[in-house]
């Protein structure tokens, strides 16, 4: 299942906050989307999950067109994300917030109840393995910023997509944790899931990583492996401030 | 010599729950930049909100400038000089950056000083400048975080407290950051300075105090709490800290 | 009989106790409150002079139903079906009034009502029912389009704009009048209907100014009816005739319109200086007890005592259950005198007579119609306003 | 437990001297070699220096103060009483969840918000049994109640006010079909009730037909009509949608005026009875039990949906509605498919009254007032608990009799309404059940913690230890 | 002719719907919170006004001088002792509840005191009119539509223009920051609130002099005004003022061919048109679906 991006473009007003995309993320590897603040990397994703229509371009997945569809549509069809300013659901329990991404069926599964034990162990496995178990009661409102940001990992990932689109996983998370972070990215990797993160941390980036991409002022300007990257002028010049 | 924020055994916590704060004390003297590091839910950004007035603690007393000021409300602390840059966003979403960043210097009487320092961090930020009149609330996460700092930098206060300020900042900006933090140190302002990205920020702080589960579980010069395997392992991240990458 | 709880046998001191709910509150209630003074002077009248059925006196029991057509229903239930009232009476307004007999005629009550004077209370099919005044909405005018219709062809008006509240009642009015009048070849050239709420009517004014018709006639409650003229007086109409309903009788009428009444006709079921026999002791008796004068509204609660009183007395009962349809069966054969005159009604309980009607002279409102109650001549064309 | 196992009690130190281990610049004095615990290596110091101007930073400074503390003893497990043994994957939370899914299907809604006794992450096995019975219990008193009413009733007038107490009850609870599961606040539900009336009403008087005939079908008609209007009232949020709401209710309220030759206008429609030929407390003791029933289906639907995932999905949709489109919830779908829902119970409710009451006025029938009492019954319940709108229905049911009783004779009784309301809104935003249920909660248990406590040693003990079991 | 007089009838009706409409926006763009008691608080002005006149003789424009301020203190309170204690996170939705109540204990009071009566100021000049090009201008009208332009105007500069403003926004948009840069947060909320109030202080008294007034009046308005402001587009004061111009005049022509009750129906048709069409509004509220 491949995502690509076609001569994306979205401007909002005067600022072109995508200028024509064109990427490619490699299927089944970790990819990780690198850039400046405002190059346009959040408004890349929320083009790719329909939360924004793009003013031009195609986005196709598997050789699907999810151009204009709506966030559930592409969803369903096996892309999930995280967002920058972390999104949960502040009145329900971490366990609920989790259970809530299981997502029904036709008429007859939407009816079945949404607290089966098999699904509850299920989500009590994502809290385990993002180190917040200890939360599980808690209301989400409750928690502090890096709690939330695992919270919402662990929604995500409950729903099973097979390209998972990351935004900022790193931000706000003890640095202890984002080791597990991404031993977990690479398991589920394994797994056979594909992953693309926005991030600013480097070492995990660069750690991670199999492939990533450089945006800048709304398109990219370099893609390959990290040890590539690094070594790249323009990235250098115009993302790590050298 | 007084510490210019000083919390004395701090009891605090959100609403009835249990207290989040267990008996935390912590004295930033001028000049110095402390850094609180801890992991997720530790108590840090609670640390910070009792410092500057957003939560009243249950017991404890904080001191600024030696002056008992426990249960004094934002806006007393600022008037004492101490300032809060919150963690997560901030901005005012539906004004402007420029009305954002002048509201910022609320508290200066002075108008031309005003201009000065809006002056001062559009060069320091080149996108608050560049984005003066659209919408904070329509800028990226990372774009929204530099105008909340310029914001902060409006007035320049005894005390600067720092949640998480590098949080979504590409490299040039968090150096930007880090820089500005060593530039009030060496003018003389206390820090107190909260990070995930922590041996970034302990390289940078004076004195580190780690804390977990709402107690300080260790603390002492910055270098040495680098230094620790065990604190490296379970609060600062496995891996040695690493520049970034230069070719 | 109060809470006696089905023993209908009543000993002859046992008051009467007649059930009512009125619209203290809301929408209708200062006409609501009129009517109670009504009633209220009429149990007091009644007990004076000894009460009813040989000594039983009269006992009101006065709910408020917030002009609430839901409130009104359930004041009934609750008067018929908890308090054991013997005897019940009408509340206010059209609106009120069908809920109302309805929840009489299911429990075989008598139902006499002092305001529900629009003609769909009369084709609902009940047989309970009798409206205590004069005549229905519809008739109130009908000494007027006579008179009119009489005149010689010159004189007529030729155009009539008509502006009337959506209230069965004061539609009915003005609407009465337009038929009988575009029967008689008189032309329409506005008819508008406006919400009881309409508080501004600049706009109805201007479209009526605009027409410049020989004659406005204005389907009105109070309030309405003044804002209008104010209306029309900013516009610097100046009709030859000016007709509103009920308005115009209201003592405060010349006034709030700043004493600009010249000419305007109202008509009215009842004067307080009707000839009729009980008209002079409820006048002097009324005021007597309320330091005012009666108006229409005090009067058709009375008037709604009278016919009750009367048919309590010729049936020789007062209670529920079988005594109810002897009150209804007498009623529906015979006459009632009242302080509107005597009354009698049809099978669907519609009284059989007219309206008089009433013009501004001066700074006094007289009667002018039917010729042969009149106090004063009809000015036609009306002086400017 | 975890405090004395591991490496690091900085928590809680063992010496009683107020020894603040605190470390301070290089060369500033330092206080408490006698400090336990401490692993860092400190810079050489000397003098014992508790006055130490220096920079400081310390922990708490009495000892025992950590297991003095009520937080010490709240770990999840251990109060479950499920489990408690097993750190790792020891499943804490589903206690209660489990059990609940395992329930036999009757009207038991211990998942989430349902007669929420707590919440259902944190376990509480004193009141998950009773939780679990409650609203099973409570649903059989109800049914119980309102199979027995009609024979207690001591006169007609006490049935027919019974009949609109249930009337509210159901408006109520269809009401929170729509405000208990996706937070959408409509104060135009009394319109929508209206518009089932008036639907029912002229399908019987211009239609011709038979009652509950057109009953039914002017609840379908309705449903059908709230499509559209979903359509253009659920495309905005919070108090837009308020807004539209309300909006909704004075814009039928002008075309029923006005479209007087359909609607009756401003006369009214008088809607012939059910039953000619019965008596009225007959009358009234029938639709008291065609009331109970269509409010024990709304409830029953209503339980349905509140433990499918399509309630889950609502709910999500309640919490952040982008954030459930983003997890894959078709929001504007699931949004539309319970306000249709809602709109058929509350239509259905409002033709049942309009065949009850014979009588139907626009101004009554359209009235921003009905809804807002809607809303106020709902709120004073509970909205997310399935029996917080009856409540809520009785009460202010009762109570607006009462008020009208007392204060009858002056508009006194809108202002006690109006405090009624604010009263609720300032003190108990989520209803009374909730706000009860936390009360009693609070009496049994000072102070709890639903967040199981762990340092990052313990994290990363449990972490090993997890590696160590998948290596086995 | 009729056409001009309704064009003026409209034109002068809309400065009164943009005024009060400016209030509500006030609260409900700004402060985020929907106040269904503005219009009740619209009647009690005008109650005031009334009483005033009634009772003492006195001009209904000189109860200004009382009710301004004492709305305005009504208003500080309001916001002290009860929207500033609603949750931020249900403060929208509480907000209308709560209000609501208001409203009704308002309507409740009014009645107990006053009687459901409907009520209206009898003047020396109330029908005295000059002439514009062959139509009528009533003298009252035009004293109404005067006070809610400079009112309007006032309100738009302190908003814009003053530190006060600024403040205000940012009290609502972020009231932790908004304190940490030093804003008293909570005085500044009382008085945007006070503001609000105030201005239906203005209105109420400028309702007054026209027309009718009755306990329960205040549903009649709270409709139109809540469809202006949306249509206007939420939190834009300018937008309000727009929309209420053009949709007092539009309800003022419509009533030509289409009878006065039929005409109301244009604000609810320019509501729903809006919402399918551009939901942020027409002449502003740029974030206004956020709420
Ligand atoms: N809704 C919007 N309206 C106007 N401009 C917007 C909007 N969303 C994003 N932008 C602009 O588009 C540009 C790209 O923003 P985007 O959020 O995609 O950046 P980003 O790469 O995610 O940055 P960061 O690393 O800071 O998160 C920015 O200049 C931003 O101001
Ligand atoms: N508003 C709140 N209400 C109740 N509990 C809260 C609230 N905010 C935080 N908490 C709880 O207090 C504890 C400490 O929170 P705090 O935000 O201070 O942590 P933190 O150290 O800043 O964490 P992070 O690194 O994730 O930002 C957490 O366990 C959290 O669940
Ligand atoms: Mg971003
Ligand atoms: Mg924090």
């Amino acid at each position: 299942m491949t995502l690509t991006t076609s001569g994306l473009r979205k401007a909002f007003g005067g600022v072109v906050a995508l200028d024509g995309a064109d990427v490619e993320f490699v299927p089944g590897k970790v990819n990780a989307l690198i850039g400046p603040n405002g190059s346009g990397k959040t408004t890349f994703f929320n083009c790719v999950t329909g939360m924004i229509k793009p003013d031009a371009g195609r986005i196709t997945y598997g050789g699907k067109d999810l151009t204009g569809r709506a966030p559930h549509v592409v969803a369903r069809a096996g892309v999930g994300r995280t967002f920058q300013l972390c999104r949960v659901f502040p009145r329900m329990t971490a366990v609920e917030n989790v259970l809530a991404a299981v997502r029904p069926g036709g008429l007859v599964h939407g009816l079945r109840s949404a607290h089966r034990r098999a699904e509850i162990e299920r989500a009590h496995g994502w809290l385990t393995r993002l180190g917040i178990e200890h939360l599980a009661g808690a209301e989400a409102r409750n928690m502090s910023w890096g709690q939330q940001k695992l919270l919402e990992l662990a929604g995500v990932l409950m729903a099973e997509p097979n390209t998972i689109l990351l935004d900022e996983p790193a931000g706000g998370v003890n640095p202890a944790l984002l080791d597990r972070i991404g031993t977990l990215v690479r398991d589920l990797n394994a797994e056979g899931r594909t992953f693309v993160i926005v991030e600013h941390n480097m070492d995990l980036v660069m750690s991670i990583s199999d492939h990533i991409v450089v945006f800048d002022r709304g398109r990219p300007i370099a893609a390959g492996p990290p040890a590539e990257i690094r070594a790249d002028e323009r990235v250098l010049g115009a993302y790590l401030g050298v | 010599m007084v510490s210019e924020i000083e919390l004395v055994d701090v009891q605090a916590g959100y609403g009835r729950a249990a207290p989040v704060l267990r008996g935390f004390s912590v004295a930033v003297p001028a000049g110095t930049v402390v850094c609180l590091v801890g992991p997720n839910g530790a108590g840090k950004s609670t640390v910070l909100k009792v410092a500057a007035g957003l939560l009243a603690p249950r017991t404890g007393r904080i001191l600024v400038g030696g002056q008992d000021m426990t249960g004094a409300g934002p806006q007393k602390m600022l008037a004492q000089g101490v300032a809060l840059v919150l963690q997560g966003h901030s901005v005012f979403r539906e004004m402007t950056v420029e009305e954002n960043v002048l509201l910022g210097g609320y508290t200066l009487t002075d108008k031309s000083k005003r201009a000065r320092r809006a002056a001062f961090v559009k060069e320091l930020f080149p996108v608050v400048g560049e984005r003066w009149h659209s919408l904070a609330g329509l800028l990226s996460g990372g774009q929204q975080k530099q105008v909340e700092f310029a914001r902060s930098l409006m007035v320049d206060p005894k005390v600067v407290l720092l949640d998480e300020p590098s949080m979504g900042l590409d490299p040039k900006a968090t150096s930007t950051i880090f820089d500005q933090v060593v530039r009030m140190r060496d003018a003389g302002t206390a820090v107190l300075l909260v990070e995930q990205n922590a041996r970034r920020a302990l390289e940078t702080a004076d004195l580190g105090c780690v804390l977990d589960l709402g107690r300080v579980h260790i603390s002492g010069p910055a270098a040495d709490l680098l230094a620790d395997p065990q604190l490296g392992e379970l609060y600062l991240g496995g891996r040695p800290a690493e520049k970034p990458p230069v070719p | 009989a109060c809470g006696g709880g089905g023993d209908s046998s009543s000993s002859a001191d046992d008051p009467i106790v007649v059930g009512i709910s009125l619209p203290l509150t809301g929408d209708f209630s200062e006409p609501g409150k009129g009517v109670q003074e009504g009633y209220e002077a009429w149990a007091k009248i009644t007990n004076d002079k000894g009460g009813l059925l040989g000594g039983r006196k009269i006992e009101l029991k006065i709910l408020d139903d917030q002009s609430n057509a839901d409130r009104v229903v359930a004041d009934y239930e609750q008067l018929i079906g908890s308090d054991q009232v013997d005897l019940v009476v009408g509340p206010f307004s059209t609106r009120l009034v069908v809920p109302s007999a309805r929840v009489a005629q299911e429990y075989g009550m008598l139902f006499v009502e002092p305001a529900g004077a629009a003609a769909e209370v009369f084709n609902q099919g009940f047989k309970n029912l009798f409206y205590a005044a004069p005549a229905v909405a519809d008739d109130h005018y009908n000494h007027l389009a006579e008179y009119l219709l009489a005149l010689p062809a010159g004189q007529k008006p030729a155009t009539v704009a008509y502006a009337a509240m959506d209230d069965p009642f004061a539609q009915g009015t003005a609407y009465g009048l337009k038929k009988k009048l575009e029967a008689g070849g008189v032309k329409t050239v506005v008819d508008e209907v406006y919400p009881p709420n309409t508080t501004d009517f600049g706009s109805i004014a201007a479209k009526i100014a605009a027409a410049k018709p020989d004659m406005v006639v204005g389907g009105s409650q109070y309030q309405d009816g003044v804002n209008l003229i104010v209306a029309l007086q900013q516009l610097n109409y100046q009709p030859k005739l000016a007709a509103f309903s009920t308005a115009p009788t209201n003592p405060e009428f010349a006034k709030a319109i700043g004493n600009k009444t010249e000419g305007i006709l109202s008509p009215t079921g009842y004067s307080q200086d009707a000839p009729y026999e009980s008209n002079k002791e409820f006048v002097e008796k009324f005021t007597a007890q309320f330091g005012k004068a009666p108006e229409e509204d005090q009067a058709n609660g009375y008037t709604t005592g009278q016919v009750v009183a009367a048919a309590v007395e010729a049936a020789g009962c007062a209670e529920q259950g079988d005594c109810q349809q002897k009150l209804i069966d007498w009623l529906h054969g015979n006459t009632v005198d009242t302080v509107v005159g005597p009354l009698k009604w049809d099978a669907t309980g519609k009284p059989q007579g007219a309206h008089m009607i009433q013009q501004w002279v001066g700074n006094d409102i007289k009667i002018v119609l039917p010729a042969d109650a009149k106090e004063a001549d009809l000015v036609y064309p009306k002086p400017a306003w | 437990m975890w405090r004395c196992s591991r490496r690091w009690p900085s928590g809680r130190r063992d010496s009683s001297e107020a020894a603040l281990p605190n470390v301070s610049k290089p060369g500033a004095s330092e206080a408490g070699s006698a400090s336990p615990g401490p692993n860092v290596s400190k810079p050489n110091a000397s003098g014992a220096g508790s006055a130490s101007p220096g920079p400081s930073v310390s922990g708490p400074g009495a000892s025992g103060a950590g297991s003095a503390l009520p937080g010490s003893s709240v770990s999840g497990p251990g109060a479950s009483g499920a489990g408690s043994a097993l750190p790792g994957l020891s499943v804490s939370g589903p206690g209660a969840l489990e059990a609940g899914s395992a329930l036999p299907g009757l009207g038991v809604s211990k998942p989430s918000p349902g007669l929420g006794v707590s919440k259902p992450g944190t376990p509480d096995a004193g009141s998950a049994g009773p939780g679990r019975w409650l609203p099973l219990g409570a649903g059989l008193v109800l049914v119980v109640a309102i199979l027995v009413f009609p024979s207690l009733a001591p006169n007609p007038y006490i049935l027919s006010s019974g009949v609109i107490v249930l009337n509210w009850a159901v408006l109520a609870t269809a009401w929170n079909f729509v405000g208990g599961f996706t937070g959408y606040i409509s104060l135009g539900h009394g319109a929508l009730a209206g518009l089932g009336g008036y639907a029912t009403g002229l399908l019987i008087t211009k239609a011709g037909m038979p009652s509950f005939g057109a009953l039914i079908v002017a609840a379908i008609l309705i449903a059908a009509l709230a499509v559209p209007i979903g359509f253009a009232a659920l495309r905005v949020r919070g108090a837009s949608f308020v807004i539209v709401s309300i909006a909704l209710v004075l814009i039928l309220l002008l075309v029923f005026q006005s479209w007087s030759s359909v609607t009756g206008g401003s006369r009214g429609l008088v809607v012939p009875r059910p039953f000619p030929g019965m008596l009225r407390p007959e009358h009234h003791r029938v639709f008291f039990f065609l009331y109970g029933g269509l409010l024990v289906l709304a409830l029953l639907t209503w339980w349905l949906l509140d433990r499918s995932r399509f309630g889950m999905g609502l709910k999500a949709i309640r919490e952040d509605e982008d954030k459930a489109e983003s997890l894959g919830t078709p929001t504007f779908a699931y949004k539309l498919t319970v306000f249709v829902v809602s709109a058929a119970f509350t239509a259905l409710a409002g033709g049942l009254y309009a065949l009850w009451f014979g009588d139907l006025d626009p101004v009554f029938q359209f009235s921003v007032l009905t809804g807002s009492y809607i809303v106020l019954m709902a709120l004073l319940g509970g909205v997310r608990n399935l029996f917080g709108p009856v409540l809520g229905a009785i009460v202010v049911g009762v109570a607006l009799e009462y008020f009208k009783a007392e204060f009858g004779s002056s508009p006194l009784h809108l202002v006690t309404t109006g405090l009624l309301l604010a009263l609720v809104v300032m003190f108990m935003p989520d209803g009374v059940i909730p706000s009860v249920t936390a009360l009693v909660q609070r009496l049994r248990k000072r102070e709890q913690s639903s967040i199981r406590e762990v340092t990052a040693a313990d994290l990363a003990e449990q972490r090993k230890r997890d590696r160590e079991e998948a290596n086995t | 002719m009729l056409l001009l007089q309704s064009v003026i009838l409209g034109l002068l009706l809309g400065g009164l719907y943009a005024l009060l409409a400016a209030g509500l926006t006030l609260y409900f763009g700004i402060m985020r919170v929907v106040m269904i008691a503005h219009s009740a608080f619209l009647i009690l002005a005008a109650y005031l006004a009334w009483w005033t006149n009634d009772r003492l003789g006195i001009d209904p424009l000189l109860s200004l001088v009382v009710t301004v301020p004492l709305f305005f203190g009504a208003g500080v309170l309001l916001q002290r002792g009860l929207l500033s204690r609603l949750r931020p996170a249900t403060l929208t939705m509480m907000s209308v509840l709560i209000t609501f109540a208001i409203a009704l204990m308002i309507e409740g009071l009014l009645g107990y005191a006053f009687s459901g009566t409907q009520r209206r100021i009898q003047l020396g000049y109330g029908t005295a009119s000059f002439d514009l090009f062959g139509a009528r201008v009533a003298v009252v009208k035009l004293i109404a539509f005067g006070l809610a332009a400079v009112s309007l105007a006032a309100l738009y500069l302190l908003m814009k223009r003053t530190q006060f403003g600024w403040a205000l926004r940012a009290t609502i948009q972020h009231r932790d920051a908004a304190r940490l840069v030093g804003i008293d947060t909570e005085r500044t909320a009382g008085y945007g609130f006070g503001l609000g109030l105030a201005t239906a202080a203005i209105g109420g008294t400028a309702l007054s002099l026209d027309t009718t007034i009755y306990p329960s009046l205040h549903w009649h308005w709270i409709g139109p005004l809540m469809a202006i402001i949306v249509v206007g587009g939420l939190g834009s004061v300018a937008g309000a003022a727009a929309a209420a111009l053009v949709l007092g005049l539009a309800q003022s022509l419509l009533q030509i061919p289409m009878g006065a009750t039929w005409a109301q129906t244009v604000f609810y048709v320019a509501l729903f048109a809006t919402l399918a069409v551009r939901p942020q509004g027409f002449f502003g509220g740029r974030l206004a679906q956020r709420f």
